[in-house]
């Protein structure tokens, strides 16, 4: 294997290694300044950012390609590599990097006294790291292994604040249910493995293509359990319900910045980790297949996984909305949304359709800007001494008149209101399971009811920002002030780094929901491929 | 030739951000982008080129359309395209002079009136955008667009349960508005329509057979009805009504329950032709159910507003009913049955404002002969009344006469609901009028004097719409007559 | 060569996968629930090495490699789990998982 | 062959049972000692598959560093080492569902051949082939994931002074 | 003719003005000019018809509902009956406002009085010449509209903004049913008319075309549907004109000033209810089971009405149960096919009603009480009103020379003709001879109880005298009107204008031809009740009757009026205000309710589903493997048997 030719593809992920490296370096020299480290951070996905938008053919940048076009979704025949450069991973790529970028631009204004950038920066760009090599991925083990190496960043992340018991508690328990899970996955590609004689997703699609009368076909129960395994396995980091419980606690408790990437990166690569894995069998697997041994019916692997998967697509935006309903902590209420938002992504993957994909990332394109800036803003008003409840944000909105309306613009984003760019991802990806038409529909319908039933506490934040009053301030003791002032709010906003970050998300918010065309354009494109690829 | 209808969405834009930007001086921003508003909607008229015969706009029957394109992927061609008919052209008259009667009566809103005059003419904005919007997402967004400027009106600026009405209005209209665009999708998918353009899918969705058709209808019924709004669906309307300061129950009135039944015409009626033919019998249901329940419903009402939000239930029941017909009368009716309701529900809306000004409570037992210490204000709320009632020489009666005599040729002896409906209708305007306006003067505080300037002149240019159009009707008629429903000559 | 069951494999990975499901859901003690979840790991690890030998399927060494990268993430897995309990111990004092539950509802 | 095949048997019966022990126990130290003898049990099966290399691999990473590993664990987190745990009852609902789950994934058996069947044996070479060269991305991941482990893992136990 | 609206439009504008009221009675008296011009015009050439209109919206033909467009136009007919009427109207009208310069002249409300008042007269005026059942429908309204505001003039009374309220609901449950009427004509003649004329709908509704009645002979179709029709129309007619059972209004209605119960209540507008069956009967005909039920709603209410009158102590009800009783004789002629014959009697009727009512606002104006128990003696006082009501009470009373006695005797005498080849007629018409007595009878009682005797038998009533000029003028000349306006009958001029009223329907009335012995009988009925009153009050004499008496009861009954109004209010307060509160609880409580309770479903669900966070990641982990189960389980079993069913998505 050549080295030069293995790693010139890779270059984006050769910058974040050397952005973790030097990272660490700078540990060692005792540089821990959080704004120099944090620059690091920035210039690395930056940088990378721009390689991955270069791939993906945006020709301004074409002078930073890494990849030869013809490298791009390309064409097997025989001999499966381990990776491959598909437009939608690249994709993919642009958006966990643009989650890692707003995530480590807004903590360039974490508090000075808070420690440990370095190990923070360093995970941060490692977990981004495991999350690009996702992205890439053509084989089972290869994906299992990558998503591994963000697994542990993230447990790592999520506890690295190491004096405060909630976030060590959310690490630990993040660590069980992602062991948990990472066991079944692997016990999951190992059925496979018996069942395929391969782990490598391509192999397996051609095998389902060409019908070669192995794997789903000689061993159903086998192949039925792999999925099912890998389907538990990656439905912990997708959040799906009822592999979610972790997730409200682990985005409660966990640094609200690591919170906002987790919410914004590592989720979104569990969801195109099912893209990867489940995208072969539901289109290409047409092997007739008993359904179980307990039935004689011989049945379609790939309607069977649709099936299950919607079943965990309603359930998961249903029980997601319903718990947001009552929440009365805003990352909580946060935190049960986006589990909500991960059923409407699974509805992308459970029609299979390039529109539906394309829907689906696009909402997933949307929610890193939405919920990541929701969480990065949560963060930045919490350290203005705003509480974790709802009802503490009484009155921010004409207290703060600019967060507040970036916050309600990215609630309303959240709710699917037009001319944002989450009314925009919900009406492809809508439009695309009621283009599938069958059952599809019912999906679509059961999405915009409960994307209707989130209305509800989108609202209540909203009602609470904009129309309550602040509640009186706890008074120091012998303090003279008058009545019912609201707590003095310190002067100065979030910090240049959080409110370029938060800006940026607005900005997209809304430039992407009046204007959609380029960024769904390049995602439409790339869906095709991706569902086409290497057939 | 001026792409008049952009402009006119820009100068609203504009003059929306310029408002909500202009703090003290609000009203006079506002002021000004409403005449300017009117000016343009005049200029529509003149220029508008779909009068009966001519045939040369780019979609057959539509004037100053405008089309760019805005999403085109492999599946999905989303446009922005425009273009108004008689109908819709009717209503943007009827946005223009309520916006413009809203702001002035608003004259004096102190609480924050940057925000306040903003959102009215956010509220303008979207209406005019449902009215003129020529594709599916387009109009699904100035509806939705609707919402957002009204939650705040009521929620902000409302009486004391005006959260809970917000939420309400909110959650309601957004369900409704979900169902509806599920509705909308399956008509372009289902039928292959090439985009998302009027034309490309009144082409092709009329070619769906019977049975998809009629459930899409129904869907869209659904979405339309709630916004209507519809009995058993209607609960918000009162609420929201009672609880939103005054201009917002003006607009809510007077524009939100027309883009429902605009939205059932133009998106549903035509496009859905054998679906609504079978759907008719649940139409003439649930309008009769509304005109019955609005009605009476608003004989038990103490609180003005709140009989006004019945009464207007009972209105657009009749709107409903004159749509379900499937006739050409019955779709004028329809039409100036709209325009009607809005002017004259506007007026009263702020005849119900003024009395709670005035008086301190809009309860209409604890209130009474107003007539001698306030002159004017009575006389808006009997104009009101009257109007509403469906007095002749005032815009509801050749409405109100033309939708009878359609209801009569459809369904024969069914009118007399309507026709009894009537009686009932003018009962508790009567009621109303007896208890507050005559008898002796009674819970009046000694500070009440007579109306503003400012709102007199709101409530004027309304009075003035009523009593123009209810002697030459014939200006609107002439209008509707242009647009291409079916049944129409050339279409 | 030899003659292995093969049914009996899959027996046997089957129910040390349930034996470290079961340790897992039951166990409070953060070491023994690392303990269950290497058990169950084991369980994935014999899997693919008997898929590997089974001639049945589509033999290949795949699976043996992939035993080995499983065998040394394991140990990776097991190390960084004792660093997140060594922390929690520091800060609560204990680590039974049952008494974290700062986090809840 | 009978003897293989009562070899496996015995082989996969220990491996249950001191599984079984190991989670069972009341004391942490002899979980551990269980443990050691599972891991150990399990290289002995690989053995038996005639894959030498991963038995050894066993022996070392998991009979002895991960055992060690744990048993560090436990003496750091106890006060004294032969501390019993509480007694935990089995638990109707956990047993259950780990039961279930051992029968739909034993649901599979029918669809292998029932009776004995020869196994491949490989070379350990081409198996460091297989492992360097095809498959060698897999080795960097794992690398990957120790770097991850070995920064954040240090981290969070050392002593924070900075 | 338009000239008449603007006349009254401009009236309205002058509200503001101290001197408005002669503004208004000036254009009054022009309106009086032209409108005496236009019916002399029309007594002199008898069959002339002039009509002018002008489109009020049309739509364009359609190949379905209107295949030669449909039409609404606002135009003017002057035909033999509107003259007839705009006489009536623009008479009457004229005088009242003259009347009314002194009668109000105390009353601050005064400009609005006049506005009002203007705009009736300029609203009956279009009614009287709309030339299309459309237009006569806007009028109608407004006509009622306008008795709305006159009834309610004095809006402080609660028991007048309450008359008012009743008379425009009573009045509208008529209006609902004259617009379905005017439907079902719609429907029936919509393509009927001249060959090429496209009917009604293509000729908004008109009456005539040209100078032909337009629907001439196109009497026919489906006849269930008119007579359907013509029971609507019917009813509109019972609820302007106050028949039974749509009287109720009409006696509260006195709750307006006199002047407007002179003018609105009496002479013109209620008797736009008959003018409008008239008009119906003349120009789209009634079937024969619509006829029979005209003269039963006649001949009932012309009886029930008078019943009423006899037992009232109020003056001005005592006149108002009387007019309701004329309308019925005007009700019966119509019905029983002899429209012109009614219109003859609404023309009397019209100036010795008015005659009554203004001489009652006379009195009541020097008295200040309607309290007929109160009055007395008051003949000595005030001569004027005195002879002036007697005059109308004689007029009423039937006896010749009358006015009353020419129009009440051809009535009868028509009717009765007709009692041959209608036998059903027969009670109806013994309904109404019958009325004659009872008309005569409680006329005089309250000319007696007014004017006869010594002195008050209120001591406190102040010291009347009669009026001045401006009031006495119009006594004089209705006066003159009611006695002379009978003998109009015998001018041929008008003979043949009343024939030809009748364009092409009807059957010849017998004028001047009337059976002797029925006016014998008539006049002598009618003597008898003035006996009768004479006889019971006369001199001052206060009959009472005594309280074991047997008739009590039946006194109660009429005093309460059948307790028809009691029913009434109790169907509207009880009835329908009880259902309204009953939905209002519905719609709050179960509607509103169901919403409520999905709300509070979803928050217990919510609620519930939330104690599955417990914070124990044991749970968690079991959460997970129940999944898996739950996974499997789909998998294995549910997914294969739905995709085996409907055969995957």
């Amino acid at each position: 294997m050549d080295l030069t030719s293995f790693a010139g593809p890779f270059l984006p992920e050769i910058v974040l290694l050397a952005g973790v490296l030097l990272v660490y370096l700078l540990d060692v020299l005792k540089l821990r300044s959080n704004e120099l480290v944090g620059s690091i951070a920035v210039a690395a996905t930056g940088f990378a950012l721009l390689f991955v938008v270069a791939d993906l053919g945006f020709t301004p940048f074409a002078l930073l390609r890494t990849l030869p076009a013809s490298s791009v979704d390309p064409t097997f025949s025989g001999g499966y590599p381990l990776y491959a450069f598909t437009s939608l991973g690249l994709v993919f790529q642009a958006i966990f990097l643009l989650a890692t970028c707003l995530v480590s631009l807004a903590s360039l204004s974490r508090p000075r006294e808070e420690r440990g950038a370095p190990i923070f920066y360093g995970l941060l760009l490692l977990a981004t790291l495991g999350m690009l090599l996702v992205a890439v991925a053509a084989d089972l083990i290869f994906l299992l292994l990558a998503i591994e190496v963000t697994s542990l960043a993230t447990y790592l992340l999520v506890g690295y604040t190491r004096r405060d018991s909630r976030s060590l508690e959310a690490a630990m328990k993040m660590y069980i249910i992602g062991a948990l899970s990472t066991t079944l996955s692997f016990f999951g590609a190992s059925l496979l493995y018996g069942a395929y004689g391969t782990t490598n997703l391509y192999a397996i699609r051609a095998i389902g293509i060409l019908n070669t009368g192995a794997g789903a076909g000689s061993y159903p129960v086998l192949v039925l359990l792999g999925y099912g395994f890998l389907i538990v396995g990656l439905a912990f980091k997708a959040t799906l319900v009822p592999f979610h419980a972790w997730a409200v606690d682990v985005y409660d408790g966990a640094p609200t910045d690591v919170t906002a990437f987790l919410a914004g990166g590592s989720k979104k690569m569990g969801l195109f980790a099912f893209f990867l894995v489940l995208l072969a069998p539901i289109l290409f697997v047409r092997t007739v297949a008993s359904g179980s041994p307990f039935t004689t019916t011989q049945v379609a692997l790939g309607p069977v996984l649709q099936i299950t998967l919607a079943v965990l697509a309603v359930l998961t935006m249903t029980v997601g909305n319903v718990l947001a309903l009552l929440q009365k902590e805003m990352k909580r209420m946060l935190a049960y949304s986006s589990i909500s938002q991960a059923g409407y992504m699974l509805i992308g993957i459970t029609v299979g359709t390039a529109p539906a994909l394309a829907g689906a990332t696009l909402q997933i394109f949307a929610h890193v800007f939405m919920k990541g800036g929701a969480f990065l803003l949560v963060a930045g008003v919490s350290a203005w001494g705003i509480g974790p409840l709802i009802d503490d944000w009484k009155g921010l909105g004409t207290r703060r008149p600019l967060a507040g309306v970036a916050f309600a613009l990215m609630l309303l984003s959240m709710a699917g209101v037009p001319l944002t760019v989450g009314f925009v991802s919900k009406f492809v990806l809508f439009s695309a399971a009621v283009q599938a038409q069958g059952y599809f529909v019912w999906l679509a319908i059961a999405g915009l009811l409960n994307s209707a039933l989130s209305v509800f506490y989108y609202a209540r934040v909203l009602r609470v920002m904009f129309f309550e009053q602040a509640a009186p301030n706890p008074l120091p003791a012998g303090t003279v002030v008058g009545g019912s002032e609201p707590p003095i709010l310190p002067a100065g906003g979030f910090g240049y780094g959080r409110a370029a970050a938060i800006g940026l998300v607005v900005i997209v918010i809304v430039a992407v929901g009046v204007y959609p065309q380029m960024v769904l354009g390049a995602v439409q494109s790339a869906a095709q491929h991706f569902v086409n690829f290497g057939a | 030739m001026l792409p008049l209808l952009s402009i006119t969405i820009a100068t609203l834009l504009a003059g929306t951000v310029a408002t909500f930007l202009s703090g003290a001086r609000a009203r006079w921003v506002a002021l000004g982008v409403s005449v300017l508003f009117i000016l343009e909607v005049a200029l529509l008229f003149l220029s508008f080129s779909g009068w009966p015969g001519y045939n040369g706009a780019l979609v057959p029957g539509f004037s100053e359309s405008e089309s760019y394109a805005w999403i085109h992927l492999s599946w999905m061609q989303v446009n922005y395209s425009v273009g108004v008919d008689g109908i819709s052209l009717a209503l943007i008259l009827l946005t223009a002079v309520l916006n413009l009667a809203t702001v002035v009566y608003s004259w004096a809103e102190s609480k924050r009136p940057a925000a306040y005059f903003g959102l009215v003419l956010l509220t303008g904005l979207g209406c005019f955008g449902v009215f003129v919007a020529l594709d599916i997402l387009l109009f699904f967004l100035f509806w939705e667009a609707v919402l957002v400027p009204m939650f705040f009106l009521i929620g902000y600026w409302g009486g004391p349960r005006r959260r809970y009405a917000a939420l309400k209005f909110f959650v309601y209209t957004h369900v409704a508005s979900i169902v509806m665009l599920v509705g909308l999708l399956a008509i372009v998918f289902y039928s292959g329509a090439t985009s998302f353009d009027f034309s490309s899918v009144y082409a092709s969705a009329r070619n769906l057979a019977a049975v998809p058709q009629t459930f899409l209808f129904l869907a869209l019924f659904f979405g339309f009805g709630v916004k209507f709004p519809i009995v058993p669906f209607h609960t918000w309307l009162p609420d929201a009504h009672v609880e939103a300061p005054t201009g917002g129950s003006v607009l809510l009135a007077g524009l939100l329950l027309k883009l429902g039944a605009y939205g059932l015409i133009r998106w549903a009626v035509e496009i859905l032709p054998s679906g609504f033919h079978n759907a008719q019998p649940v139409l003439f249901f649930i309008a009769f159910l509304s005109i019955i329940w609005g009605s009476v419903l608003s004989l038990s009402q103490r609180d003005l507003k709140r009989l006004v939000a019945y009464s207007s239930i009972n209105h657009m029941g009749i709107v409903l009913l004159a749509i379900a017909l499937d006739s050409s009368l019955g779709l004028i009716a329809a039409v100036l049955l709209m325009f009607a309701h809005g002017i004259v529900s506007g007026l009263l809306f702020m005849s119900s404002g003024s009395v709670h000004h005035t008086f301190g409570t809009r309860d209409i037992a604890s209130v009474g002969g107003i007539t001698p210490r306030t002159p004017a204000l009575s006389t808006m709320i009997m104009a009101g009344s009257l109007a509403s009632l469906g007095l002749p020489a005032l815009i509801s009666f050749p409405a109100e006469f033309t939708a009878l005599l359609a209801t009569w040729n459809g369904l024969q002896y069914w009118v007399f609901i309507p026709l009894g409906i009537l009686v009932v209708t003018a009962a508790f305007y009567l009621w109303m009028m007896q208890r507050l306006l005559f008898g002796p003067a009674k819970g009046i505080p000694a500070a009440a004097h007579d109306i503003p300037w400012y709102e007199g002149a709101g409530m004027g240019i309304l009075v003035a719409f009523t009593v123009l159009f209810g002697i030459l009707p014939g200006l609107l008629v002439n209008l509707i007559v242009s647009s291409p429903i079916k049944g129409w000559p050339g279409t | 060569m030899t003659d292995l069951p093969i049914v009996g494999f899959v027996g046997l990975s089957a129910a040390l996968l349930a034996v470290g499901l079961f340790g897992i859901l039951t166990r409070r003690n953060f070491i023994l629930l690392l303990i269950a979840i290497e058990i169950a790991m084991n369980a994935a690890i014999l899997n693919f090495v008997y898929f590997a030998a089974y001639a049945g399927g589509t033999p290949g060494l795949t699976g043996q490699s992939i035993a080995v990268v499983l065998v040394g993430f394991g140990a990776t897995e097991v190390a960084v789990g004792l660093a997140i309990v060594l922390a929690l111990n520091r800060l609560k004092g204990t680590i039974n998982v049952a008494r974290a539950t700062e986090l809840k509802l | 062959m009978i003897y293989e095949e009562i070899a496996f048997v015995l082989l996969a019966l220990v491996a249950i049972a001191t599984g079984v022990l190991a989670l069972l126990v009341r004391e942490l130290v002899h979980t551990i000692l269980w443990v050691a003898v599972f891991f150990v049990d399990l290289a002995a099966l690989y053995f038996l598959l005639d894959a030498p290399f991963l038995g050894v691999l066993q022996l070392g990473v998991y009979a002895g560093a991960v055992t060690v590993l744990l048993l560090f664990g436990i003496m750091v987190t106890r006060k004294r080492i032969f501390s019993q745990e509480a007694r935990i009852g089995i638990g109707a609902i956990p047993f259950g569902l780990a039961v279930v789950t051992f029968i739909f994934v034993v649901a599979a058996i029918g669809e292998f051949p029932q009776s004995s069947t020869t196994i491949y044996t490989y070379d350990p070479t081409a198996l460091s082939q297989n492992l360097f060269n095809v498959n060698g991305p897999w080795l960097l991941l794992l690398g990957l994931i120790m770097l991850v482990a070995v920064g954040g893992a240090i981290y969070l136990v050392r002593e924070g002074r900075e | 003719m338009t000239a008449f609206v603007v006349v009254g439009l401009a009236g309205t504008r002058l509200k503001r003005l101290e001197w408005g009221g002669w503004v208004a009675v000036g254009f009054a008296g022009a309106a009086l000019i032209v409108g005496v011009l236009v019916a002399a015009g029309a007594m002199l050439d008898p069959g002339r018809y002039t009509n002018v209109q002008y489109t009020w919206f049309q739509l364009p033909p359609s190949p379905g509902t209107f295949p030669n467009g449909f039409e609404l136009v606002v135009g003017t007919l002057v035909d033999p009956i509107s003259a007839l009427m705009l006489l009536v109207v623009t008479v009457v009208g004229f005088l009242v406002m003259l009347y009314s310069i002194e009668y109000m002249h105390h009353d601050r409300g005064l400009p609005r009085y006049y506005a009002e008042l203007s705009l009736f007269l300029a609203a009956m005026t279009g009614l009287v010449i709309s030339n299309n059942l459309f237009e006569f429908f806007l009028f109608w309204e407004l006509v009622g509209l306008c008795s709305y505001f006159l009834i309610g003039f004095y809006y402080e009374k609660p028991s007048a903004s309450s008359a008012a309220k009743e008379a425009f609901l009573v009045t509208r449950v008529g209006d609902v049913m004259f617009l379905l009427g005017i439907f079902l004509y719609f429907y029936n003649y919509r393509f009927a008319g001249p060959a090429g004329s496209g009917g009604w709908a293509a000729n908004g509704f008109v009456f005539v075309n040209g100078s032909q009645p337009f629907l001439a002979g196109t009497m026919g179709g489906n006849s269930t549907l008119l007579t359907v029709a013509g029971i609507m129309i019917l009813g509109g007619a019972a609820g302007k004109s106050a028949q039974f059972p749509l009287h109720v209004w009409l006696p509260d209605a006195m709750e307006g000033p006199t002047t407007v119960s002179a003018l609105i209540h009496a002479a013109t507008m209620v008797a736009a209810g008959v003018y409008l069956l008239a008009v119906t009967s003349l120009f789209l005909g009634f079937t024969a089971t619509d006829q029979l039920l005209i003269v039963a709603i006649g001949g009932i209410t012309t009886f029930f009405a008078a019943t009423m009158a006899v037992v009232h102590p109020d003056i001005k009800r005592v006149i108002a149960y009387s007019t309701i009783s004329q309308l019925g004789y005007m009700v019966l002629a119509v019905g029983a096919g002899f429209a012109m014959v009614g219109l003859f009697h609404l023309f009397t009727h019209a100036f010795f009603k008015a005659l009554l009512f203004l001489s009652a606002g006379a009195v009541i104006h020097a008295v200040g009480t309607q309290d007929l128990f109160k009055m007395g003696g008051l003949r000595k006082t005030m001569k004027i009103t005195a002879t002036a009501f007697a005059i109308g009470g004689l007029a009423l009373a039937g006896i010749p020379p009358f006015a009353g006695f020419w129009s009440k005797d051809d009535i009868l005498g028509s009717v009765y003709a007709q009692l041959g080849a209608h036998p059903a007629y027969w009670p109806f018409f013994i309904l109404a001879v019958a009325g004659v007595f009872l008309t005569a009878y409680y006329i005089f009682r309250a000319w007696f109880l007014a004017f006869s005797g010594d002195r008050p038998r209120d001591p406190t009533l102040p010291h009347a005298h009669d009026p001045t000029w401006r009031m006495t003028v119009p006594l004089v000349t209705l006066s003159a009107l009611a006695v002379g306006a009978g003998f109009l009958i015998f001018w041929p001029n008008f003979q043949g204008l009343l024939l030809n009223g009748a364009g092409v329907a009807g059957i010849p009335p017998t004028y001047g031809t009337t059976d002797l012995l029925l006016s014998a009988m008539s006049v002598l009925l009618g003597g008898a009740g003035i006996a009768l009153a004479w006889y019971l009050w006369g001199n001052g004499k206060v009959f009472v009757l005594p309280e074991s008496s047997a008739v009590q009861p039946v006194r109660k009954l009429l005093l309460n009026r059948y307790y028809m109004k009691a029913g009434y209010d109790w169907i509207g307060a009880k009835g329908v205000y009880s259902i309204a509160r009953a939905a209002d609880f519905f719609d709050q409580f179960v509607i509103d309710g169901t919403v409520h309770g999905f709300e509070r479903m979803f928050a217990a669900f919510s609620d519930r589903l939330r104690r599955i966070q417990s914070g124990v990641v044991s749970d968690y982990a079991a959460y997970v493997v129940g999944g898996l189960i739950a996974v499997f389980v789909l998998l294995l079993f549910v997914a294969p048997y739905l995709v085996a069913k409907v055969g995957g998505g």
